[in-house]
């Protein structure tokens, strides 16, 4: 076929990149407010997860990565912004490899262990900048925004999986 | 948006013109109270919603005005036909089974074959899709069917077909009928009463006949006049005489008939 | 000199039991505008992407300005054709306006200083050269297509193909996007090819082209394919009001010309009847 | 601020990576007159700033609380069970403090005086050299640069769904978090079909427009380096360096 290859490719770019878009359109969309906490938890981490599921490791990474990286750019935590870019990437490229195209029970599994990658990263990351038990402060609030990321995510994914080859245009 | 004073009718068939961005999708959003006035009050059967009106009293509202919102096919999203048109009288407390009896009755109103019902509405045509969303709306049982521009991005017969359905719906179903429309020649054909919007503010309402009367005015808004009205002010200028002015082609012929000499 | 030439041309989807383009033929002349009419869905989108490439055809033979479509063509012959999309959002990849403008000379290589040298030219033909600086976000959708028209001016086609480039608009976007074209295609000597329903679209073009359910109708000049009145409605299509006019004045009894008349000759044929009274 | 986005991300995250070094007086002064003189820069009011910093409140006295109570060693002030407040405490606390405010403060700057397209044209040409070992850094940008392009136009898509579910009844910000979710999804999925519709478009009005990947492509839009940008960027070097000279000086 006549420059299939090549094809793909732009397709690929442009709806990795709309991912990337959704991702941080529905994390400053819906901030669902936490009690006893500092604040908000979002949505970042569905849009991480339907990304690593619907499309696999390699997608998942880029999404994940990218997305964390333009959230923290436009709300502002710049100094956030590549440890988040390395996070996310992190957590969609473990979610994407175990969960990626696979029974739904992997994927739950898949999207427990994001969580997991996830939680560590940040804890990981607040440690460095502001010490190991300031640190601590992120975890319950990663943790349950993981959780409610991966719980939404299932939902929407598992749908949107069977309409997967219609809506990349094949 | 501001100072705005309107009526609407049980059983008519409003239309809403004005340029785009004009508050037309404004004005939409608070007669389903989506928005609450920041000041005044808009009253929808025998309830009236204000600035203090608590967002749990607004719901019911919603059940009494359906609105179907442009390109209403991207709000689709379950797995069948019958269960997405089915969604919102769910939202309203209807029992699953009752509410998916009435999906089924909406479905065939709005002229879907049974054979899609079972269907994804992904895999439907763009034309079957924007049915598909009206039925879903429809489904509310509303008493009032807002429609956004419902034929924006159809062909022809598209259009006229949507068009042909929503004159159904109000004279078979009793609805009463909000359209906003950038389509001069379906005010004229199927409205009852016009709204003007320009900056925010209704600057006229009136009769289709009234609204189109002068030709001038509307231009200063960027609106144009139906097909025949147009036409009509040609003919006027070259000697034909017309009272009233006519809006459709069907009125025209018959008014210029007579003018015409019969070989 | 034909510009343009499609022989024997049809395609099927892959998801599709019915081929979506069915043995279409047509030549299309330099210089000259062609409007191909049909309802949603009757193939001539899918005949759009056929003639850039986008989508390898089945069968048949595409040549461009001399050219066979190929695999090995296609980027050349994209170098001669620009097109507009229906959805004024989901063309308009740049940042900016001027980004945007820049987008096809960018991956045609064009050097920095010509390029700004364009995308100002190419911003004045399209009355935009204001909001160079302004994000598409806050854009009208009429404001977006003319950016796009832009974007194709700047690489200098031969060739502008119009794929229901005013559908989604506002009639007044519609009417300001048309004057534009027109203006232009006389200034650039630019062949139009616009893929449409719209009516008044139509009308502007030097020949039409309809087709319906993959099959290709009838081409000629828009006062013949408009003088079939109530078949082009059969079709799903639409007709100007003058035709509209006259199918109500011959149910009521009136002999109408069967040719095509548009609104300034009906009005003078109308009132030669009207005088001899 | 009409430095280069460039010199603004290496000031930036040279800072950053300083601040872990100042731990006294005199450093973290250095440190402060820096990011004051960079306020001043921006010619944006302080208060904008200062606003900046009131979501974090909570997280800052919360940073606070724990370094005070579980610091340990020094001279202690107080205790009452295994809590305690100590002067190492007290003292780790107040720095910790200060770090936080000037690593947020630092980076407001630079979101403030800088759009985020900026920004990521600024990491593009940085990352530039990565060509070289073939990494796609110029298809990662375009990348960045559509998703950036098209977060506007999702965010209205999704408001518009989100008004269409709720005009058929759903009530969203009412409930525990299950009945949340469950509101989610009614408009996560048309819009991520909305999102790979568009993304079908786009693709194929870019390849219309000439667009292949892994082609060379040319840049219209070009960051400048100036001798403002030379300038700051040394201002910064030497304040830096005194940091840490001063830090391993005492």
């Amino acid at each position: 076929m006549m420059e299939n290859k090549r094809h793909t490719s732009t397709r690929e770019i442009v709806y990795l990149a709309m991912l990337i878009a959704v991702t941080v359109v529905i994390s400053r969309f819906f901030l669902i407010p936490v009690p006893m906490t500092h604040g908000n938890i979002n949505l970042c981490d569905a849009g991480i997860f339907i990304a690593a599921i619907l499309l696999g490791r390699k997608q998942g990474a880029i999404v994940g990565a990218f997305s964390g990286l333009l959230l923290d750019l436009i709300s502002g935590y710049t100094q956030y912004m590549f440890f988040s870019f390395i996070v996310h990437g992190l957590e969609g490229f473990v979610a994407g490899w175990i969960g990626g195209n696979k029974k739904n029970t992997t994927k739950v599994v898949a999207m427990a262990v994001g969580v997991v990658v996830m939680v560590a990263g940040y804890w990981l990351t607040d440690t460095l900048l502001y010490g190991f038990k300031v640190g601590l402060i992120g975890v319950p609030t990663n943790f349950i925004q993981g959780i409610v990321g991966g719980i939404v995510a299932y939902f929407v994914s598992v749908p949107l999986e069977s309409r997967l080859p219609r809506l990349l245009g094949e | 948006m501001r100072d705005i004073n309107l009526n609407i009718k049980p059983g008519s068939f409003t239309a809403v013109i004005g340029q785009t961005g004009s508050g037309k999708s404004t004005l939409i959003q608070h007669l389903n109270a989506l928005l609450k006035p920041s000041s005044g009050t808009v009253t929808i059967g025998d309830r009236t919603i204000d600035a203090t009106t608590k967002n749990k009293h607004l719901k019911p509202l919603r059940k009494k005005v359906g609105i179907v919102f442009q390109f209403p096919e991207n709000q689709l999203f379950e797995e069948t036909v019958l269960k997405d048109i089915a969604f919102g009288p769910q939202n309203f407390g209807v029992p699953t089974d009752e509410a998916m009896t009435l999906a089924k009755k909406m479905a065939l109103l709005v002229g879907l074959d049974e054979s899609l019902l079972k269907r994804s509405p992904f895999d439907l045509s763009g034309g079957q899709m924007r049915r598909v969303a009206i039925a879903g709306v429809l489904a509310l049982e509303p008493e009032v069917l807002v429609l956004d521009e419902p034929t924006a991005g159809l062909d022809p017969r598209g259009r006229l077909e949507i068009m042909q359905l929503v004159t159904q719906l109000q004279s078979e179903q009793d609805l009463t009928i909000v359209l906003i429309t950038h389509q001069m020649d379906d005010v004229a054909n199927y409205a009852d009463h016009v709204i003007v919007m320009a900056h925010g503010e209704m600057v006229k309402q009136g009769t289709p006949r009234a609204i189109f009367s002068d030709a001038d005015w509307l231009e200063s808004y960027q609106l144009g006049l139906p097909s025949a009205t147009r036409f009509a002010n040609q003919l006027i200028k070259a000697g034909f005489t017309f009272d009233p002015m006519p809006l459709t082609e069907d009125e025209l012929a018959d008014q210029l008939l007579p003018q015409l000499s019969k070989e | 000199m034909a510009i343009i030439q499609v022989k024997n041309l049809s395609y099927k989807y892959h998801n599709s039991d019915t081929l979506a383009v069915d043995d279409v033929s047509f030549d299309i002349q330099a210089g000259d505008w062609v409007a191909i009419v049909g309802h949603n869905g009757s193939g001539k989108s899918t005949l759009a992407k056929l003639l850039i490439g986008l989508m390898p055809a089945q069968e048949g033979v595409i040549t461009i300005d001399g050219q066979e479509l190929s695999e090995q063509t296609v980027w050349q012959i994209r170098e001669k054709v620009g097109m507009v999309f229906q959805n004024p959002d989901n063309q308009f990849v740049g940042a900016t306006v001027a980004d945007d403008v820049a987008f096809g000379m960018e991956n045609r290589q064009v050097d920095r200083e010509t390029m700004q040298e364009r995308v100002t030219y190419a911003l004045k033909q399209v009355d935009m050269l204001d909001y160079q600086q302004r994000e598409p976000a806050n854009l009208s959708g009429g404001q977006k297509q003319r950016v796009a028209l832009a974007g194709v001016i700047a690489i200098a086609p031969k060739i502008l193909i119009l794929d229901e480039a005013t559908s989604m608009l506002d009639p007044r976007g519609r009417r300001e996007i048309l004057q534009t074209i027109k203006r232009l295609k006389d200034e650039l000597n630019l062949t139009v090819l616009s893929i449409t329903h719209d009516i008044d679209e139509a009308a502007s073009a030097d020949r039409i082209l309809v087709i319906d359910d993959g099959h290709f109708i009838e081409e000629d000049d828009p006062n013949s394919i408009f003088s079939h009145g109530s078949a082009l409605i059969e079709m799903g299509l639409d007709v100007p009001f003058s035709e509209k006019l006259k199918l109500a004045l011959s149910t009521r009894g009136l002999d109408v010309p069967a040719t095509y008349q548009d609104e300034g000759s009906l009005v003078d044929w109308l009132r030669t009847l009207r005088s001899t009274k | 601020h009409k430095l280069d986005p460039r010199a603004k991300l290496v000031m930036s995250f040279m800072y950053i990576g300083v601040v872990f070094f100042a731990n006294n007086f005199w450093t973290y002064l250095v440190m402060t007159a820096l990011l004051l003189v960079s306020v001043l820069a921006t010619a944006i009011p302080i208060g904008v700033f200062l606003r900046g910093l009131i979501p974090l409140f909570w997280l800052m006295i919360f940073t606070v609380l724990i370094q005070v109570f579980f610091g340990a060693g020094g001279h202690v002030y107080w205790q009452w069970g295994w809590l305690s407040v100590t002067h190492n405490g007290l003292t780790s606390a107040g720095l910790i403090l200060m770090r936080f405010v000037l690593i947020i403060l630092i980076s407001t700057i630079l979101t403030f005086s800088t759009q985020p397209l900026a920004i990521a044209d600024g990491i593009e040409s940085l990352l530039s050299p990565l060509r070289k070992l073939h990494f796609p850094v110029a298809t990662l940008a375009l990348m960045l640069s559509l998703a950036l392009r098209f977060v506007p136009t999702l965010m209205d898509e999704a408001e518009k769904i989100m008004n269409a579910q709720r005009s058929r009844g759903v009530d969203f910000g009412a409930g525990g978090l299950r009945q949340r979710i469950k509101t989610i999804v009614p408009i996560l999925i048309p819009l991520f079909v909305n999102a790979f519709n568009r993304a079908v478009d786009i693709s194929t009005a870019m390849e219309a427009r000439g667009y292949q990947d892994g082609e060379q492509r040319t840049k219209y839009r070009q960051l400048k380096w100036q001798r403002a940008d030379t300038i700051s960027f040394i201002v910064f070097v030497i304040s830096l360096s005194a940091v840490i000279v001063i830090r391993y000086m005492s």
